[in-house]
């Protein structure tokens, strides 16, 4: 009985200290997000139950679920839920696919690599707003790059931006260009962790690009991918500046995200409480995607430790 | 040792970040009355005009005009592009931050002054001679802003292309309009007409709008109730969709790149405001002489697009800030902005130079439809204006891209239209 | 001169039970083996010693001072990794240096940026330079020392911790299956090199490992471990001669020792599964118990000859100087299922030559009076031996 | 033999190749060649498809009435210092996350996730009044703080799989070897996950060189813009000056990219460039 008290006390307060340190390597991050995000949050979060005007962010009162109940019985609210997730898939998919492949080619060595490389990154380099402005000029019906190129090659031209068929495609390829480079640095990082070694021998195999891709490649930067993905659903779903600038959720409503009509509702109707309650919506989409892929993760995890 | 190490590292970061925070927390800035009561100090003033090249430089050097009738005033700008501006004051001010003195639309006016943001300027403009429009800027008998300017809108036409397309007279109804442009796009290779027509454009697009449904003297309310669906309202959308549809403009424009193609000779016509109209005689292939205006092709009068100068009510310089607005509305300080805003109505009634006029023929029709111009803001609903007017732009948006019938379109909108309110 | 004591060491991860009453002292320069199959909490053992891993209870002293609560680093003790954990990023050379350099680190040279500079001026003080000098050249690297680890093959990158390890002076050197990721060639050379190395520094080796080769070959002394608990502790001779339990006697030797169920009435041994009667004098008198012979220990005799039992082959593998035969007590032809690996289906003789036997042949093996081992069949543990010897 | 064999290949690659630099450079192309271009071509005949680079010496002067300087410079402390704080706090953090077990990891990582979720219309308001109360209104470094809420996140989550990648025993060998854990963090990890903060540095470095919304609502004084809302004022109320935008966003665009150029080579030689050499 002393004995084994004696000897807690004397592991004690070694342990204490050693735990201490560890809370303090993650408590400046943790502190940080806390004032500039969590707070912000939590107070958005809050105005969704109020009935708050932009012009006077402090004066709601609380009137309980009404908002949340009056959007969930508003088609458009359903629209913009519904562009918002198609809006995600597409881009998500897109930028995966053209960011990892890009990655992929600009791995091995050749004549100006960098210089491609930089060149690739300029999309993601820009501001937004130059991208958008550029977008809008390739988009122009008349004057457009893409209708001039489309009646040289004898294939008609579109309403990019006004014709309601085209609208989201138009807003898609744009998003897609500004953002697939962030994929390509990611990845372009993480395949450097794959051991060349194992790559030459795949090769020596006479294994064909694909194979040895999917059997040696994927598998290391799989983890990447994942958190990747993960990032870029969770971007999608709160994208702002490009819909909103190229075509302020029209035509006919069909870019109208969540987070643009969010905008529209705080900042042209001042209707504070209603973009919270709608924010907290994008919240729970975003966090059941999040919690859908540590689910995976987790899984994942598991296998690879197991073999 | 080592563990009292990392620990240090750990815990400078922490404190790097709240000292950080803490040592910028108190930085207020002060401005006082001088003894002898007259007012001084520095006045943060904010127009997104500023920064337009060329009338930017001549309105700030007007309101610079100031600092030599109180020699203890001081101007600073509050920059801010035009694309966010609203939506910066409007956050400023809620937070009950901001610039002192602003310039704000109408619709803006209205919410800003119920929610008691606006200071009083009731002894500022006493005994100056605003005209009898200011009084839209009064709530329950307090003076919330005097006009900056107000534009009024009115047909213009290229007559470089017109001429070419060999027209003579300026159209007066819808059906010469797109007569007219149809021969322009017969005979030249420069587009027929062009007006708003983009979501995108929104914030523009519903102020510009209206000269339609205004034409066929529609109103969106009575006064007590949302008339969307009227009958004037759903004609003023049908000439707009027979415009839109007769193969007239050039669809996909947005208003910056349209407005070039008419300063690089390649637009007949448009229903333009004057503010924009001026901006087409500098920069491009013309000059004012080149423009020719003439009324709406409607039968009833347009709308105007009001921007009001007003004091923030939380500015820590109010005195400062009314002796500038009395300077403003005060003869001097009319003449000192006058060169910047163009064909504009001002607060008071200051002539045009006679150079201006002299260079612009145009302008007249502009300033004339100010005497019969109605205001954007819709009837009992003046601060919903925007959201209800979202609903609207939507309907006609359907009805233009989707062919949806006016009449239905408008309907569905006065049906969502108490919702938008909520 | 350090004595590492163990007392009463416990360690659990959750609830689950690594090691339980691990006690045991080890000596100045010996050289100490953890052997057990994977999972069996040696690893564990071997990084509580080093400091990495925490001990849950009891206690382990260097030289009479209780360490658990201290630093590796303050232990004073050198560590190869399975894996070799050389720093990818630094030279050979830089690796080997590296705990030379920290030695010479005062706190305040941990502040970061400080730290990378000050790593680079001690790298170049002579007395560092010569020391990694002299370990490279102890171990053949001197031709590598400019080079990336990734730049080295497998045995380079042995020889690396190693020199890593030794360029210390430690108070023991801790080694956690070092060889496990060389071919079978590298393996027996380096095997050699590091029982010289033992010998050349006078300093104590705890050596973690599978494989008994390791541990025959290398030890003074083998700790038996399984499921956390020690089984057995003895030089080599004794752990392969004189297993404390059927697991020990199972997991040394290749073929393991055969465990032949017995029947023993009236001081008679029978075979359980045929009922044959044998000459051997058992411990105890009566009841069930498990015969232990190394399958050397048995010679092959004509069947039916006087004194031997009959048997069956299910398996014969000429090793080319030996033969290993695999047999049952009955009748393989009769096997339904090829249980080969059921202990009490299939047991081996080694012997040598290639005899002319076949799969299916029926053959006498002679069991010798001496070097049995008798086993309790409930608890697994060694019966009296020293009574049967004398018999 | 193999170089047949690998012929198409290298065929392949180069058609893969060739259509990135068709997709990511096309509207780049597009974006000099309208930068090049008069009103007259822009709105008239149609830009010519060719860059009338003779033109080129006439952009500075069209951009001359802006202070372009100023504006990326302050970019420049903005993305810099976005940055470098980000950094500083992600590999903290990662490093907690990869390596330590304690209560609340769960959350914090969930909390730091979170901020990837906030759509910014919803938190710039009360982000606001922070500012306000905080007296960060107009200030670069308030901009600073702000942004990195935002970036440090994903740096960590860049980070902290890097981390994961490295063995354990790569620590614990300097753990024995007397290396503490301040400096296991500095001397061993962060050589090691070199190519991941290069590819966080670069994504932190353009998420501040390009962030708008909290620069606008944050700075009032345009000498205190960064080039992204310096961009926007160029949009006015009756038109937009494409050409001089255009020439403008290339120009904003082209310090990031150089900033890539230098670090690239860190995401991607680091160890393997190290690893061969001698």
């Amino acid at each position: 009985m002393t004995l084994s008290a004696e000897v807690t006390e004397r592991v004690a307060p070694k342990k204490r200290r050693r735990d201490l340190a560890r809370y303090l390597y993650i408590a400046p991050a943790t502190l940080y997000v806390l004032m500039f995000a969590v707070v912000p949050m939590v107070r958005g979060v809050w105005l969704g139950f109020t009935d708050t005007k932009l012009t006077n962010p402090s004066g709601g009162r609380f009137i309980g679920l009404d908002n949340y109940t009056s959007l969930l019985g508003s088609e458009a609210f359903w629209n913009s839920i519904r562009t918002t997730i198609l809006y995600t898939l597409v881009t998500v998919i897109g930028t995966l696919v053209l960011g990892t492949s890009a990655a992929l080619a600009l791995n091995r060595a050749f004549a100006g690599r960098a210089l491609l490389r930089g060149l690739l990154t300029f999309p993601y380099a820009m501001p937004t707003i130059a991208a958008v402005l550029v977008f809008i000029w390739i988009y122009n019906p008349s004057s457009g790059l893409f209708n001039r190129v489309g009646r040289v090659l004898g294939i008609g031209e579109a309403g990019w931006l006004t014709d309601p068929e085209y609208g989201l495609a138009s807003v898609l390829i744009a998003t897609i260009w500004k953002v697939f480079p962030i994929v390509m640095l990611i990845v372009l990082a993480a395949l450097q962790s794959v051991p060349e070694e194992l790559r030459e021998a795949a090769r020596v195999d006479g294994a064909d690009a694909l194979s040895s891709f999917r059997g040696i490649v994927l598998p290391h930067i799989m983890p990447t991918l994942r958190i990747v993905a993960l990032l870029m659903t969770i971007w999608s779903i709160r994208r702002f500046e490009i819909i909103y600038l190229l075509t302020g959720g029209g035509p006919v409503e069909t870019t109208n995200t969540v987070v643009v009509s969010i905008y529209r509702r705080a900042f042209s109707d001042l209707d504070l409480s209603t973009a919270a309650a709608l924010g907290v919506f994008g919240l729970l989409l975003s966090f059941i995607v999040t919690v859908a892929f540590f689910i995976i993760e987790t899984r994942e995890t598991r296998k690879e430790a197991s073999s | 040792m080592n563990l009292k190490l990392h620990r240090g590292l750990a815990a400078t970061a922490t404190f790097c970040l709240i000292a950080g925070l803490a040592a910028c927390a108190d930085s207020g800035e002060d401005n006082q009355d001088t003894s002898d009561g007259k007012a001084a100090g520095t006045l943060v003033v904010a127009n997104y005009q500023f920064l337009e090249s060329g009338r930017g430089e001549a309105l700030w050097n007007g309101l610079l005009q100031y600092e030599s009738a109180n020699s203890d005033a001081k101007l600073e700008q509050s920059a801010s592009p035009y694309l966010q501006y609203v939506d910066k004051i409007n956050t400023e001010l809620g937070a009950g931050a901001g610039p002192d003195v602003f310039v704000i639309q109408e619709a803006q006016f209205a919410t800003l002054a119920e929610a008691g943001l606006l200071a009083t300027l009731n002894s500022a403009v006493e005994g100056s001679d605003i005209t009898d429009l200011n009084s839209g800027l009064k709530i329950d008998g307090n003076q919330l802003g005097v006009i900056w300017e107000q534009v009024t809108y009115a047909l213009i036409a290229n007559k470089n292309v017109i001429e070419d397309a060999g027209i003579t007279e300026m159209p007066t109804t819808v059906d010469e309009l797109i007569a007219a442009a149809l021969q322009v796009q017969e005979r030249t290779d420069a587009s027929g007409f062009a007006v708003r027509h983009l979501m995108s454009e929104f914030e523009s697009w519903w102020m510009d709008y209206n000269v339609w449904p205004f034409g066929f003297d529609g109103a969106w309310s009575d006064g007590e109730e949302l008339t969307i669906d009227s009958p004037e309202n759903i004609a003023g959308l049908e000439a707009y969709k027979a415009v839109y549809d007769a193969g007239i403009m050039p669809l996909g424009d947005d208003a910056s790149t349209y407005r070039t193609k008419f300063k690089e000779n390649q637009l007949a016509f448009m229903i333009e405001n004057n503010g924009a109209t001026l901006s087409f005689t500098s920069g491009g292939a013309i000059t004012g002489q080149d423009i020719e205006s003439s009324p709406l092709p409607f039968e009833y009068p347009g709308q105007h697009q009001r921007i009001v100068l007003a004091v923030n009510a939380n500015s820590d310089n109010k005195a400062l800030a009314l002796d500038f607005i009395k300077w403003f509305v005060s003869p001097e300080g009319q003449t000192a902005i006058r060169p910047g805003l163009g064909a504009s109505t001002l607060a008071t009634d200051v002539p045009l130079g006679a150079d201006f006029e002299a260079a612009n023929p145009w302008a007249q029709t502009f300033l004339d439809a100010a005497a019969t111009s109605r205001s954007n803001l819709i009837p009992g609903f003046e601060t919903e204006t925007k959201p209800i007017m979202q609903v609207i732009m939507q309907a006609v948006e359907r009805s233009i891209t989707q062919g949806q019938d006016p009449a239905a379109a408008l309907a569905e909108a006065q049906e969502q239209a108490p919702a938008a309110v909520g | 001169m350090t004595t590492i004591t163990f007392s009463d060491v416990n360690k659990s991860f959750g609830r689950t039970r690594v090691i339980e009453h691990f006690s045991a002292e080890i000596s100045d320069r010996e050289f100490l083996v953890l052997l057990g199959p994977s999972g069996c909490g040696k690893s564990t053992m071997l990084r509580m010693i080093a400091g990495l891993t925490d001990i849950s209870s009891g206690e382990i002293r260097f030289d009479g001072t209780r360490i658990n609560e201290r630093e590796p680093r303050e232990r004073n003790v050198a560590f190869v990794f399975q894996s070799y954990a050389l720093y990818p990023h630094m030279t050979v050379r830089q690796n080997i240096s590296f705990p030379l350099i920290m030695d010479r680190f005062s706190k305040w040279y941990h502040l970061p940026i400080l730290n990378s500079i000050m790593r680079r001026l001690i790298a170049r003080r002579p007395d560092v330079r010569e020391q990694v000098e002299q370990v490279a050249k102890t171990l053949e690297l001197e031709p590598y020392l400019e080079r990336r680890p990734k730049a080295l093959s497998g045995g380079q990158r042995q020889r690396v911790a190693l020199a890593r390890a030794l360029v210390r002076d430690p108070v023991v050197y801790l080694l956690d299956e070092p060889l496990s990721n060389l071919d079978a060639k590298l393996r027996s050379q380096m095997r050699a090199e590091i029982s010289a190395l033992h010998r050349r520094v006078g300093k104590s080796f705890i050596y973690v490992t599978h494989d008994q080769v390791e541990a025959m070959t290398m030890a003074t002394r083998v700790v038996v471990l399984d499921k956390g608990r020690i089984q057995q502790v003895g030089t080599p001779a004794e752990i392969y001669t004189e297993p404390a339990n059927v697991f020990v006697a199972g997991f040394i030797g290749s073929p393991p020792m055969n465990l032949i169920p017995m029947e023993v009435g009236a001081g008679v041994a029978r075979i359980a599964e045929t009922g044959a009667r044998t000459s051997l004098t058992p411990p105890v008198a009566e009841g069930d118990v498990l015969l232990g012979i190394r399958p050397e220990r048995l010679s092959l005799t004509r069947p039916d000859e006087p004194g031997a039992v009959t048997a069956y082959v299910a398996s014969a593998e000429n090793l080319g100087g030996e033969t290993v035969i695999g047999f049952r007590f009955h009748d393989i032809l009769d096997d339904t299922v090829v249980a080969s690996e059921d202990p009490g289906g299939t047991h081996h003789a080694r012997v040598s030559g290639a005899p002319p036997i076949s799969v299916g042949d029926r053959i006498g093996l002679a069991i010798p009076a001496d070097g049995l081992c008798w086993f309790d069949t409930e608890t697994g543990l060694v019966l009296k031996q020293s009574s049967v010897v004398e018999a | 033999m193999t170089r047949v064999k690998r012929l198409p290949g290298i065929a392949a690659r180069a058609l893969v190749v060739g259509l990135f630099v068709i997709i990511a450079g096309l509207p780049v192309y597009w974006m000099v060649n309208t930068a090049l271009s008069t009103d007259a071509e822009l709105y008239r005949t149609g830009q010519d498809w060719w860059l009338h680079l003779e033109r080129l010496v006439d952009i500075p002067g069209t951009l001359s009435t802006v202070p372009i300087l100023k504006w990326m410079t302050n970019s420049a402390v903005i993305a810099a210092g976005t940055m470098t704080l980000s950094l500083i706090l992600s590999v903290l953090a990662a490093y907690a996350l990869s390596r330590f077990k304690f209560h609340g990891k769960g959350v914090v990582a969930f909390m730091l996730f979170a901020t990837q979720m906030l759509p910014e219309a919803l938190i710039v308001v009360p982000l606001f009044a922070i500012f306000v109360s905080l007296g960060l209104l107009n200030e670069l470094y308030g901009l600073v703080l702000a942004n990195t809420a935002f970036t440090m996140p994903v740096a960590v989550f860049i980070l902290k799989a890097a981390i994961d990648k490295i063995p354990h025993e790569t620590e614990e060998a300097a753990r024995i070897d007397g290396c503490p854990r301040s400096s296991q963090l500095t001397m061993i990890i962060l050589p090691l996950i070199l190519p991941s903060i290069a590819a966080a540095a670069v994504i932190n470095f353009f998420d501040g060189w390009n962030e708008f919304l909290f620069a606008n609502t944050f700075i009032a004084d345009a000498e205190k813009w960064p080039a992204s809302v310096g961009l926007v004022s160029f949009i006015g109320q009756y038109g937009t000056p494409l050409a001089t935008v255009m020439a403008a966003a290339v120009l904003f665009t082209i310090p990031a990219v150089v900033f890539f150029l230098v670090v690239q080579r860190q995401i991607v030689s680091g160890l393997t460039a190290g690893a061969v050499k001698g």
